[in-house]
């Protein structure tokens, strides 16, 4: 077993060891499950260094697999690890975030009766989405999908004694759900024509020269792109992720930054080669993502839960990276969804120091309890808003223009100019939230918290701060790797030119800082009116604020349809089928009659009667009698 | 010797066959029946000394000849047969105790080259065959038509089917490293390396604990817990009867410490005596000490017995399975 | 002495009583063990169809042991729906247990 | 007479005695008993016909545990002290008609089939087939114990009692 | 972690109880084997009886009934005669009642010759209750005093 493959399981064994220990013996002693957990991460960390280390030259890939079904005819399915620039460097991010997670956690859920089941899941968690990330099958990555639906399932309700939070995770569950039946049918798709399920494999045989027929592979990307939507929170599907943000902050921190939801996202990085084999399917997915991009925008600029605004720009963002992909450059998307891991955890993280500060997720509320006081949320708020709104030595600038310049060159100006308005309405809504945040007025008085929380946060607040320091300083580091990305996942090398100043930076550039600017004018500079220009506007305000009327329309669609339907069936009950089932019916009865003392209710009559006409039949077919 | 005697057997017409089967009962049996004398003189003994008291002294030299004086006693009794049992049943559980115990005693190799009965699987036979006599206890039980002998009855079956699994599963890690079923083999493994006990003690202990819940010994001696159940199954039975179930019980104290020492003290193996010396000291060893446990603890709770089955030994059996099956897998 | 004719007709026998105790008994119990019969008859005629017609033996061992995984699986629920029924309708008499007929 | 004809000829003798005790006696624990010896009968025969592994196993599972749980049930279902309710003849006749017809029309089937004829081969030995039960027939054994545990489960929760004012679990 | 615990130590703890029969199996039983071996008992002061004075080769009741005055059981009944020529009364009948007797001591207390002391017998045994009253004087046979042997 090579250095690389020993590291890949290692990093997955870590997690999964700890995720048992704590949740069969450590339920009582959270310390020592909190320890355990981070300690397991920090392996995984390692392991995960090491393998970007390792398979760090461009195009090397190493695939170890072990056999696992054996199929007659054909190679059968052979389960193992996948490892390339991609996957390592997934596996990577997940790693980090997940520790800074866990390490944050440690002061953010202290106390919490769950504390040891939690760090539990959160092991689960992070195994499950390291074998998704390290998946060298394709069966193999959606059992691992689904185990990570799972463990997001446990964690966003994880205080299931309260009723939104089980809520929202039976909604999670279920929507994921809805696309992961597309993904389902896809996977037993290519098995059945491909004879295995082995990424490489597949990619070859949908790509030039390949086995499969072109319809064929159009039919499956979109099966596989609905698992994608469902996951990733795109299009139609996205209107469990606002509502998942009942989990505790860290959870969301993890999922709706780098992990949960950007599997989606990874998949379409993982199956590139089958999705770029299918470009009706990809024309599709840039127009649904620019959708979804601007569509969340809007509502994130109405929300006034500060983890509802993240959650909508979390949508917004997974979408810009679907852009990216669709627009043909797997680096330009990776890269974006690397430093949007970075910015958008440390955004949640810095929300839960306020949110843990001021017990409230309302931004004015907040506002109300000296947020000023909360030194490294301020710091992590400001550098992720930065990144998030694409403000030039922030991550998030670098990506962001790496996906439009990607866009600029395969993509229609429509889009485009759909695009560029989405990051000025991103700026405009990070500001938002930046200023609803910090700069309130004092609705509430200070000597409120400073009395109250003061005694019980002490320790932990270090805990807290620490993640969202290291966080911070990295948003301002992981931009400068585009060229890394670029080099490693695009071998083609046309983006080398994408981290110039062009027209289309200089756009964006000043599209942010309009942005900003109207934001500044709305919430910032003291006197402000404090509420935006949309939330003027009550129908519009009120068509954000509703994600868009979508879940009314689910309502509305799948319960009108549901009524129509059986009104029609109650007209077929009782005029058609009554009728004639009456006529028949009375026919019936009579003999009926006749036949219930057959049916005496006693077993023993019933075999009797069953065998009896068997060993008849036997013995006819025997002796020679044929069936009519 | 044996074989003169077979060979005089044969020669009154039984053929060879019969005559080994013949001679091989008449073996046991005779065997078996001093054994019982002297284990029950060896409990009588040893649980006086632990007391600091000298046992029974009168009767032939150091008591020795004490318990067949109790059974010559025995076997004048009256045998009853209360009005309400199930007269057939009744009747026949003393001796299906007895005959599965017979049958397990002649298959344990008592040297290298004999046993009475040699078998490929002999270990799955051997285990099969002890649960016969549980059925049995079951029927005394359920036959003598009284409350605390169908208690007893009850708890013995569900003692001896927990406790069976642990000895099952112990057996097996050494079936794995033996390569076989066959107690032979599992004896001549041990003498190409060293006894089991060294390389499975997690299974050895297992298995003691396991065939003296089996045997319903103390502490595990629920079913004729006297103080809660009267005698337990063997309430009703009075006499010759009475002294069966006696019978059976150190038969099988003696016949399971031999499995024991089979399975992990090796056997027939030892220097400058003869096999079946060594495995008969072996199985008297183990005896010994669950004599010696007999007086030292005392009796459990029956759902602590059960608890203590299920939650712990099934477990741990398990885990010593799994352990012994990757570095049995591993060495290869 | 053993040969197949002999060896079916044992299993024959055997599968005639267990379908006798089916079809005769009334108790959920006794039906269960003339079942059980019925499958050990099957196993001695698939036993005896492999060894003595010259096929591989292993092949009727794996069978039957794959019967033998079957039928406890079979008792334990079976018995312990019969425990259920019991305490629901106080009985396990199938004569009894009609309330379902038409 | 070779040795395994006698054993084949008495544990086929019992084996039917048995199965006889078991359907026709009255009393359920005489059954449960009749059932053991017959299981016995069984295992005689699995030996006669070369089969030791198989036939310790029978022994094993079916007087071992089959039996003993069915004594729990009984234990736990049968009002034993109940008289028994008169047989109705109609029943039995019909009963033996059918069974004796279906065993009749299998030994007819059974006659006719001209079966190959060998010698029995030397025992396979639980090596052999647990190695087939690992190579060829390793779905058939991972769905077997699978059905063990969830019949196991499914035991447990069909036989418990629930309590009042909580659910299944 | 409780469980490793638990089970390490319940372990340790029968194992310590093995320890502790193991040792006692070794040790000398505190059994004696009775008929066979008589046990010491000097320390023991058992019924009553008279002594023996060497100088004179008898007892030295004088019939006082001290100590059947003192007698809290009224167990003992004495008769005596007075010999020829002396002024000292000799005992003729001594008879203490086993049955009642509670072996208090306070005849041996109260004598004023010292004549009465504990037996060390521990293994009378006695079948009707008449037996139960013995003469201690039985011993002695004749009295050398009341035949003249010596004044």
């Amino acid at each position: 077993m090579s250095g690389p493959v020993l590291a890949a399981l290692v990093a997955q064994a870590a997690p999964l060891a700890a995720c048992v220990v704590i949740l069969f013996w450590l339920r009582q002693r959270p310390g020592l499950a909190a320890g355990l957990a981070i300690l397991s991460l920090t392996v995984t960390l390692g392991a995960a260094g090491y393998l970007v280390a390792a398979v760090a030259v461009p195009n090397t890939t190493v695939l170890a697999t072990a056999n696992w079904l054996p199929v007659a005819e054909g190679p059968g399915l052979a389960f193992g690890v996948l490892l390339d620039p991609l996957s390592t460097t997934m596996a990577l991010v997940v790693a980090a975030v997940t520790l800074a997670v866990m390490v944050y956690s440690l002061g953010y859920m202290a106390g919490d009766p769950g504390f040891a089941r939690y760090y539990g899941f959160l092991a689960l968690f992070a195994w499950a989405m390291l074998g998704l990330v390290l998946a060298s099958n394709l069966l193999q990555t959606l059992v691992f999908w689904e185990l990570v639906g799972l463990a997001s399932f446990l964690l966003i309700g994880f205080w299931f004694e309260r009723p939104a939070p089980a809520a929202a995770a039976r909604k999670a569950f279920i929507m994921t759900r809805v696309g992961d039946v597309g993904f389902l049918l896809g996977v037993l798709l290519l098995i059945r024509a491909a004879g295995n399920a082995t990424i490489p494999d597949l990619i070859a045989a949908a790509g030039p020269g390949g086995s499969f027929a072109p319809g064929f592979t159009e039919l499956v990307a979109a099966l596989l792109l609905m698992g994608v939507i469902g996951k990733s929170a795109q299009g139609p599907l996205f209107t469990w992720l606002p509502d998942a943000m009942e989990g505790p902050t860290p959870v969301s921190a993890l999922l709706h930054s780098a992990t949960m939801v950007a599997a989606g996202v990874f998949l379409v990085a993982r199956m590139h080669g089958l999705f770029a084999a299918a470009p009706e399917v990809m024309r599709f997915l840039l127009w649904l993502s620019v959708i979804t991009a601007i569509a969340a925008a809007t509502m994130a600029m109405v929300a006034n839960d500060i983890k509802r605004v993240l959650a909508y720009s979390s949508i917004s963002q997974l979408a810009y990276m679907l852009m990216g992909l669709a627009a043909g450059s797997v680096a330009a998307g990776f890269f974006h969804l690397v430093t949007h891991a970075g910015f958008k955890a440390l955004l949640f993280l810095s929300a839960g120091i306020f949110i843990h500060h001021a017990h409230s997720n309302d931004m004015r509320e907040i506002a109300g309890h000296q947020p000023g006081s909360q030194r490294a949320g301020v710091i992590g708020l400001l550098a992720g808003s930065l990144a998030l709104a694409g403000v030039i030595p922030f991550a998030g600038y670098f990506s962001k223009e790496a996906v439009l310049a990607a866009m600029g060159e395969h993509a229609g100006t429509a889009v485009l100019a759909l695009a560029y308005a989405t990051a000025g309405l991103t700026a405009y809504y990070s500001f938002r939230m930046v200023f609803l945040t910090l700069r309130g007025g004092s609705a509430h008085s200070p000597a409120h918290d400073a009395g109250a929380h003061a005694s019980g946060h002490g320790q932990g607040e270090t805990a807290m701060a620490a993640p969202v320091l290291v966080l911070a300083a990295l948003t301002l580091v992981l931009g400068w790797l585009g060229h890394w990305f670029a080099v490693r996942l695009s071998p083609g090398a046309e983006e080398h030119g994408a981290l110039a100043f062009g027209a289309g930076p200089l756009t964006a550039l000043s599209l942010a800082a309009a942005g900003i600017a109207l934001a500044w004018l709305e919430y910032g500079r003291s006197g402000a009116p404090r509420t935006g220009f949309v939330e003027r506007m009550p129908a519009l305000r009120d068509f954000f604020a509703t994600n868009w009327y979508l879940d009314r329309l689910y309502g509305a669609t799948v319960v009108r349809l549901a009524n129509a339907l059986s009104r029609a069936a109650r007209w077929n009950d009782q005029t058609v089928l009554d009728g004639a089932g009456d006529g028949f019916g009375a026919a019936t009865v009579g003999g009926g009659r006749l036949l219930a003392r057959l049916q005496s209710g006693y077993v023993q009559m019933y075999v009797s009667v069953l065998v009896a006409i068997m060993a008849a039949l036997a013995a006819w077919l025997m002796g020679g009698g044929r069936l009519p | 010797m044996l074989g003169g005697a077979r060979d005089w057997l044969a020669g009154l017409g039984l053929g060879e066959f019969g005559a080994t089967v013949v001679l091989g009962v008449a073996l046991i049996m005779g065997f078996l029946t001093f054994n019982v004398l002297f284990l029950i003189w060896l409990e009588r003994k040893v649980s006086a000394h632990i007391q600091r008291r000298l046992g029974p002294m009168e009767v032939g030299p150091h008591g020795s000849l004490q318990t067949v004086a109790d059974m010559v006693k025995l076997l004048g009794k009256q045998i009853l047969t209360p009005v309400a049992t199930d007269k057939f049943v009744y009747i026949l559980a003393p001796v299906l105790v007895f005959v599965p115990t017979l049958c397990l005693a002649s298959l344990i190799p008592i040297s290298g080259a004999e046993a009475f009965a040699e078998l490929p699987y002999g270990l799955v036979v051997l285990i099969a065959l002890s649960g016969i006599s549980v059925l049995a206890i079951f029927m005394a039980g359920w036959a003598s038509n009284n409350k605390y002998a169908v208690l007893g009855g009850m708890r013995s079956v569900s003692q001896v089917i927990a406790y069976e699994i642990p000895i099952l599963l112990a057996a097996l890690s050494v079936v794995m490293i033996a390569q076989s079923m066959n107690l032979r083999e599992i004896v001549m493994a041990q003498a190409r390396g060293v006894p089991f006990i060294l390389l499975q003690p997690v299974a050895g202990v297992l298995f003691f604990i396991g065939i003296t819940a089996e045997t319903n010994r103390a502490p595990f001696d629920i079913p004729e817990a006297e103080s809660e159940l009267v005698g337990g199954f063997h309430t009703e039975y009075s006499g010759m009867r009475f002294a069966m179930f006696f019978f059976a019980e150190y038969t099988n104290m003696l016949v399971l410490g031999a499995l024991g020492a089979t399975l992990f003290l090796g056997g027939w193996l030892g220097p400058w005596l003869p096999g079946p010396v060594w495995l008969l000291l072996k199985a008297y060893a183990v005896v010994f000490v669950m004599i010696w446990m007999r007086w030292t603890f005392p009796r459990l709770r029956f759902d602590q017995l059960m608890s203590f089955a299920w939650k712990l030994l099934i477990p741990v059996a398990l885990v010593n399975l799994v352990i012994t099956a990757f570095a049995v897998g591993g060495g290869r | 002495m053993v040969n197949l004719p002999a060896v079916l007709g044992v299993a024959t026998a055997l599968f005639g009583i267990g379908l006798y105790g089916l079809l005769q008994r009334r108790s959920l119990v006794a039906m269960l063990i003339a079942l059980e019969l019925m499958l050990a008859a099957i196993s001695i005629n698939v036993i005896a169809l492999t060894t003595l017609t010259g096929q591989d033996p292993s092949l009727g061992q794996v069978v039957v042991l794959i019967f033998v995984g079957v039928a406890a699986a079979e008792v334990a629920i079976a018995l312990s729906l019969f425990v259920a029924i019991h305490r629901a309708a106080h009985d396990i008499d199938v004569e009894h247990l009609s309330e379902l007929k038409g | 007479m070779s040795v395994a004809d006698g054993v084949f000829l008495l544990s086929s003798a019992v084996a039917l005695a048995g199965a006889l005790l078991a359907v026709g006696l009255r009393n359920i624990f005489h059954n449960i008993l009749g059932f053991a010896l017959a299981m016995l009968g069984v295992a005689g025969i699995f030996a006669s016909l070369g089969s030791d592994f198989l036939a310790a196993v029978f022994v094993l599972v079916y007087v071992g545990a089959v039996a003993i749980a069915m004594v729990y049930a009984v234990m736990l279902s049968h009002p034993l002290d109940q008289p028994h309710r008169p047989r109705s003849v109609p029943k039995i006749a019909a009963a033996v008609l059918v069974a004796a017809g279906v065993a009749g029309a299998l030994w007819n089937v059974l006659r006719q089939v001209a079966w190959p004829v060998a010698v029995p081969g030397a025992d396979a030995g639980a090596a052999v087939t647990g190695r087939r039960f690992l190579t060829d027939y390793v779905l058939a054994f991972e769905l077997i114990s699978v059905l063990l545990v969830v019949a196991m489960m499914g035991a447990v929760m069909v036989a418990r009692r629930s309590r009042p004012g909580r659910g299944t679990w | 972690m409780t469980i490793v615990r638990r089970v390490w130590v319940g372990a340790k703890s029968l194992l310590i109880g093995l320890g502790v029969t193991g040792r006692h199996f070794f040790r000398k039983p505190v059994t004696l084997q009775y008929p066979h071996e008589k046990p010491d008992v000097s320390h023991w002061g058992g019924p009553i009886e008279l002594k023996t004075f060497p100088e004179t080769g008898t007892h030295d009741c004088i019939a006082c009934n001290a100590c059947t005055r003192i007698c809290p059981s009224e167990c003992i009944d004495i008769e005596g005669k007075r010999p020829e020529g002396s002024k000292k009364m000799r005992a003729t009948k001594f008879a203490l009642d086993f049955s009642t007797c509670s072996l208090c001591g306070l005849c041996v207390d109260v004598c004023p010759t010292d004549t009465l002391q504990y037996s060390q017998r521990y293994d009378e045994s006695m079948y009707t209750r008449p037996a139960t009253v013995n003469d201690l004087l039985k011993p002695f046979g004749e009295d050398p005093y009341l035949t003249g042997k010596l004044t």
